[in-house]
């Protein structure tokens, strides 16, 4: 079923869900006003066949990466005593949309026709919380973690919402723009 | 010490569980994972994988660099299959840019992905063999392997960090000398299949160690999003290059193949089986390989994408490996995440290992095949 | 009872099958490389240890741009009259980092290449700093590294290059 | 505008130097195709396969000395009587002596196969898998590789850990090898060439052999890590086990040849079918075969070697009950085990395959000695060993279990009445 079938047949279930105006390119892409509609939309896309759930991730729109956030350990280079220059200044962009807030992205695939769909739901920075989909499907799990690991979004009802990737001493979340590294015991 | 007292001293007879740590120094973890198994006698309790050793943050270095530089990137997550890795970055980052690869370039690239799955599922072949106690098939599979690196050694001038696949298209073309040596190879090769599944597949103890063991229902794949060969050995029909193809996979036919019952040996027998379709295709795009340049023009020393999102996904060696990129019209990507398929293959181990033995642990964490570069990122 | 008896001789001929196979390898000869006696030399696309001919360099400083790990640093050569010269004062290559992804060769704008991958696989360091090689006016071919604890430069102690020079490429 | 100053002429950049080997460019001559396509050309091959023929020949003769030797026993024998009657000294003192010689060739034969076989299964494996195998010590072929191994295990130090009963520990190996030298004293070197020529040869050499087992368990208790302790108990487990399908899987051997001593049941293989096949129990129709295979199967997890090699399993128990042993404490299990392996290919020629007897009639093949065929048949045994380790995949707890109980031990106990049929109605 075309991308345009499935948006009518979710519009008429769920008219406040959205199609957001950047497209993951040529996939469909709707966006989800609040926390709570997120559970009813996934247990009805299952419903609907797509039951794989094939990414979960989120975005920071913060704006250009903090460069205080990378370990910069060059080897002892003698002409250049003080380290090399850093080679990319991430700049900010001018009339490009950053705000404030964390996008979460799920994508759902449907394997009996080949559709894809991605869901996104904006949270805010700093108590971002989102219901977790560990009920319905159960790659969920590590997942949600990673993105808890790397971001800091806590999600409701998660079986055990610890760390996963990062070193247990790391404080922070590396994922976020303003994200600075803390020296640790591995620092030089 | 009185009798009493020693009766006294001696706790009440119990059979505690041991708490056994299965790595991350281990013969057949196949990287650095920690898997804690508290065990009673030899069936396991409860298991608790633990990651994060390998992580090297490549998706928070992916916001410092450039597209091109990004590139060099994509090699270390999956090292023993990179070229899908290259692939699935180039085709996100295109869509981005709005560029095509070059026709024969894209051949290319059908062909260099799948030699590299062949190479992949042979060091699979190799270390399963070894994890279920035959030591033989891993010599021989790494004989043959080396002919693959050496064929890429040819081509692009490196045995496992390609860097090959680049924005637009290919880094260099392959000599007619490399395809009359790839054409040896592949006739080589044919019959060396069949060997391994004399020596290995079909040898009853291989089938009595590894048939009806780790049983994952197709149902539990879906819930746990298993992808690749784990997922077609369960018996779900979903390849990638099937449903969504991308390089020109339509017009090469090619089966896809599927498991029956989702145990260890279906998984090994899918990915053997797939090594005969990889050389099904590899003949079929040497037989026409379309002429024409290897890079497309308009590619930018240094490209900056107009702002948008793009999500690509390859049917890599391990599975459905995806990376979703966001651009904010920048130099270097805003966001990459990369959706790996060992991540989430491995996922299913903690409750899947509960109630097994200790050396079907071994046959079932074999059986799926998983890279740590690509679990940790 | 006959599905008994065929199962046990299937079981049988299969194992039977897996030995003839080792034995047919066992009676061929082997393919190992002896690596001391023997060396291997790589496909003259091989991306081995970069080097670097600071007499065709006309310090344009696009390899520093192109590398992704930052290993490479320059600086533009003063004549004594104070006017920019088309030479490299010093260059110096940080193996370390160097991921051999041959980015920096592909932009080197000169004919012949002026940075380039050698065929050499044995690259070894001693130290960390001999993993910085540096290139400067009156240096050898391959360049030398500066101790820190002796505070000079010194030729590079680990594995010379498997080939005194590599082939250059145009 | 002066004119442009010539460059100044640059020294030509050296040529690389690439490697040459016997006239071959290392570069083309890579790929398994090319080499196996003219397999003589390469450059260690063809030597190396005359250097394996000529050991092989090389131990065959030191056996044939050993042999030559103990055929003029008796003169010896009586010639040492006599000294000793001219001296005045008591026969016991020469009994002594005649025994100690003969212990100390038994000895020396357990040593000398410790060094060959280690050696030759290591070149047998590395060339299953098409590589090379030790090459370098000793100069040609590596031959001196389990000479330089025996000292380095001699000369590294001997950690017995600190949750270990240091006692049962350091006893665990002096258990295991002691019964295996003990078995050797009926076993057949030849005809009639045997250390000790007992009545009850058989039942004394499985009865001795039963003994390791012991040994075993307490390395794997003593050793104080949850990995040897689950190597330990799975050895105990499976060499008990397979004791009994091994032992009934002898029994029609001893039943056709009547008498329990080895060189009764060797000299009752004599003779030839039809003037041409010899009269080998392993070529009885039915019986023979089945015995044989169960026999053989029986002693291969007997000396805890892949497809049985659960015990010591690396991808699991990471070492087994050997894992805190080290040095010479850890070269004795290694040791036992070859000589385990030893034992049971001696027993498996006596048994199925004639020991000593020439299996053609002709006269060039039964002027061989008796020792050389039996030796040859013993190696071609051992070879069997080799090659089913390095080509079976290992088998689980259980399996290995099953297959014990409810398929070796129900046929061997079948062999056994089908032999009855026999003797009642063709051996008469």
């Amino acid at each position: 079923m075309t991308q345009d079938e499935l948006l009518a047949k979710m519009q008429k279930k769920f008219p406040k869900a959205a199609k957001t105006a950047v497209q993951v390119k040529d996939y469909l892409t709707v966006s989800l006003p609040s926390k709570d509609d997120l559970i009813p939309v996934a247990a009805w896309l299952k419903k609907e066949g797509f039951d794989y759930l094939d990414m979960l991730t989120a975005v920071d729109y913060l704006g250009p990466v903090d460069m205080k956030g990378y370990i910069r350990q060059a080897n002892f280079n003698v002409f250049l005593p003080e380290g090399a220059a850093p080679q990319a200044e991430s700049a900010a962009v001018a009339g490009y949309a950053y705000r404030p807030v964390l996008e979460l992205v799920w994508a759902f695939v449907s394997m009996k026709d080949k559709a894809r769909i991605f869901v996104k739901l904006e949270v805010p920075r700093d108590a971002a919380r989102a219901p977790s989909l560990s009920g319905l499907f159960k790659s969920a799990d590590w997942q949600e973690r990673e993105v808890f690991d790397l971001f800091g979004v806590v999600y409701d009802g998660h079986p055990n919402l610890t760390k996963i990737l990062t070193p247990d001493f790391l404080q922070g979340h590396p994922l976020r723009k303003d994200y600075v590294h803390i020296k640790d015991r591995y620092d030089e | 010490m009185t009798s009493e007292a020693a009766t006294a001293a001696i706790p009440a007879l119990r059979s505690d569980q041991l708490f056994v740590n299965l790595g991350p120094q281990h013969p057949s973890t196949h990287g650095v994972l920690r898997v804690g198994l508290t065990i009673e006698g030899e069936v396991i309790v409860k298991a608790v994988p633990d990651i994060g050793y390998l992580h090297r943050g490549t998706e928070k270095l992916a916001e410092a660099r450039g597209y091109h530089h990004c590139v060099v990137l994509t090699d270390r997550w999956d090292y023993v299959a990179s070229m899908p890795n290259n692939l699935v970055f180039c085709l996100a980052a295109e869509k981005l840019l709005g560029v095509k690869a070059t026709p024969r370039a894209d051949a290319l690239r059908v062909m260099m992905c799948e030699l590299n799955r062949i190479a992949s599922h042979l060091l699979f072949v190799g270390t399963y063999g070894i994890d279920i106690g035959a030591f033989t098939p891993f010599l021989y599979a790494f004989r043959e392997r080396e002919m693959i690196l050496d064929l890429f050694e040819m081509v692009c001038g490196a045995r496992l960090t390609y860097n090959y696949i680049r924005l637009g298209g290919v880094m260099v073309d392959v000599t007619p000398e490399w395809t009359a040596k790839l054409k040896e190879f592949l006739e080589y090769f044919k019959p060396k299949i069949d060997e391994y599944d004399q020596l290995l597949s079909y040898n009853p103890i291989f089938m009595a160690r590894t048939q009806g063991v780790g049983l994952i229902t197709a149902a539990e794949a879906v819930s746990w999003s298993l992808s690749g060969p784990n997922l077609r050995g369960s018996g779900v029909v979903y390849d990638a290059r099937k449903a969504d193809p991308y390089c020109g996979y339509e017009n090469y036919d090619f089966d896809v193949v599927v498991g029956k019952e989702g145990s260890c040996w279906d998984r090994y027998f899918c990915r053997v089986t797939e090594m005969r379709q990889s050389v099904r295709i590899v003949e079929q795009v040497l037989a026409k390989l379309p002429e024409g340049p290897v890079m497309a023009a308009g590619v930018a020393k240094i490209p900056k994408p107009a702002p948008g999102e793009a999500y690509a996904h390859v049917e890599a060696a391990r599975g459905d490996l995806g990376v979703h990129l966001v651009s904010d019209g920048g130099v270097s990507p805003f966001r990459m995440h990369v959706r790996a398929p060992s991540f989430l293959n491995l996922a299913i181990l903690q409750e899947k290992l509960v109630g097994m033995k200790i050396s079907d642990v071994i046959a079932l964490l074999g059986s799926t095949d998983i890279v740590l570069g690509e679990v940790d990122r | 009872m006959i599905g008994y008896f065929s199962k046990v001789y299937k079981v049988a001929a299969a194992l039977v099958t897996g030995h003839l196979i080792t034995l047919k390898y066992m009676l061929k000869p082997s393919i190992t490389i002896h690596y001391p006696t023997e060396k291997l030399t790589p496909y003259e696309r091989f991306r081995g240890a970069l080097t670097f001919d600071a007499a065709t360099c006309i310090s344009c400083s696009m390899c520093v741009k192109a590398c992704p790990s930052n290993c490479i640093a320059l600086e533009n050569a003063v004549s004594e009259a104070g006017k920019k010269v088309a030479k490299v004062a010093w260059y110096s290559i940080d193996f370390g980092k160097c991921n051999f992804c041959r980015l920096c060769e592909e932009s080197c704008p000169t004919k012949p290449k002026s940075v380039w991958h050698s065929l050499d696989y044995e690259v070894v360091f001693a130290s960390r700093d001999e993993m910085v090689r540096c290139w400067k006016k009156d240096f050898p071919f391959i360049g030398k590294y500066f101790d820190r604890r002796t505070q000079d430069f010194k030729d590079p102690e680990g594995q010379v290059c498997i080939h005194e020079v590599p082939p250059r490429r145009s | 505008m002066t004119a442009p100053k010539p460059a100044p002429a640059k020294a030509p950049l050296p040529e690389p130097v690439l490697n040459r080997k016997n006239g071959i460019l290392m570069a083309d001559r890579r790929w398994p195709t090319d080499q196996w396509a003219h397999p003589w050309s390469l450059p260690g091959y063809r030597n190396g396969a005359l250097m394996l023929a000529g050991i092989i020949l090389g131990i065959l003769g030191g056996g044939a000395l050993i042999g030559e030797l103990s055929k003029w026993g008796d003169k010896l024998y009586a010639l040492m009587a006599a000294f000793a009657t001219a001296k005045g000294i008591s026969t016991v003192a020469v009994d002594a002596v005649w025994v100690a010689i003969k212990v100390l060739i038994v000895l020396h034969v357990i040593l000398v196969n410790g060094l060959w076989s280690i050696w030759w299964e290591r070149k047998i494996s590395a060339h299953i898998q098409s590589r090379v195998g030790p090459t370098y010590a000793g100069g040609f072929h590596g031959w001196a590789q389990t000479i330089c191994d025996g000292i380095k295990l001699f000369l590294k130090e001997d950690i017995t850990p600190a949750a270990a009963d240091h006692w049962v520990h350091a006893l665990a190996p002096a258990i295991v090898i002691a019964p295996c030298i003990a078995a050797f004293a009926p076993v057949l070197f030849g005809t009639d060439l045997a250390a000790a020529r007992l009545d009850v040869g058989t039942l004394y050499v499985f009865a001795f052999a039963g003994i390791s087992v012991i040994g075993v368990v307490m390395a794997g208790w003593a050793s104080g890590n949850k990995y040897s302790l689950l190597g330990g108990l799975r050895a105990a487990a499976q060499i008990v086990s397979y004791e009994l399908p091994r032992g009934f899987s002898v029994v029609p051997v001893i039943m056709f040849a009547g008498s329990l001593d080895l060189s009764v049941i060797a000299d009752a293989q004599s003779g030839y079918w039809w003037g041409v096949a010899p009269r080998w129990f392993v070529f009885y129709p039915v019986v023979g075969q089945v015995a044989f295979l169960i026999f053989l199967i029986a002693s291969i997890a007997e000396t805890n070697r892949t497809p049985f090699d659960i015990p010591e399993a690396e991808s699991e128990l990471v070492g087994g009950f050997h894992t805190e042993y080290s040095g010479m404490k850890w070269s004795v299990f290694f040791l036992a085990e070859y000589a385990y392996v030893l034992l049971a290919s001696f027993l498996l020629a006596t048994f199925f395959l004639g020991g000593g007897g020439s299996p053609l009639p002709w006269a060039p093949f039964t002027l061989v000695p008796s020792w050389i065929w039996m030796l040859s048949k013993a190696m071609f045994m051992m070879f069997v060993f080799l090659w089913v380790r390095w080509t079976l995949p290992r088998l689980r707890v259980d399996q290995l279990m099953d297959f014990n109980w409810k398929f070796l031990l129900p046929w061997s106990f079948a062999n056994i009445a089908v032999a009855g049929l026999y003797l009642a109605f063709w051996l008469k």
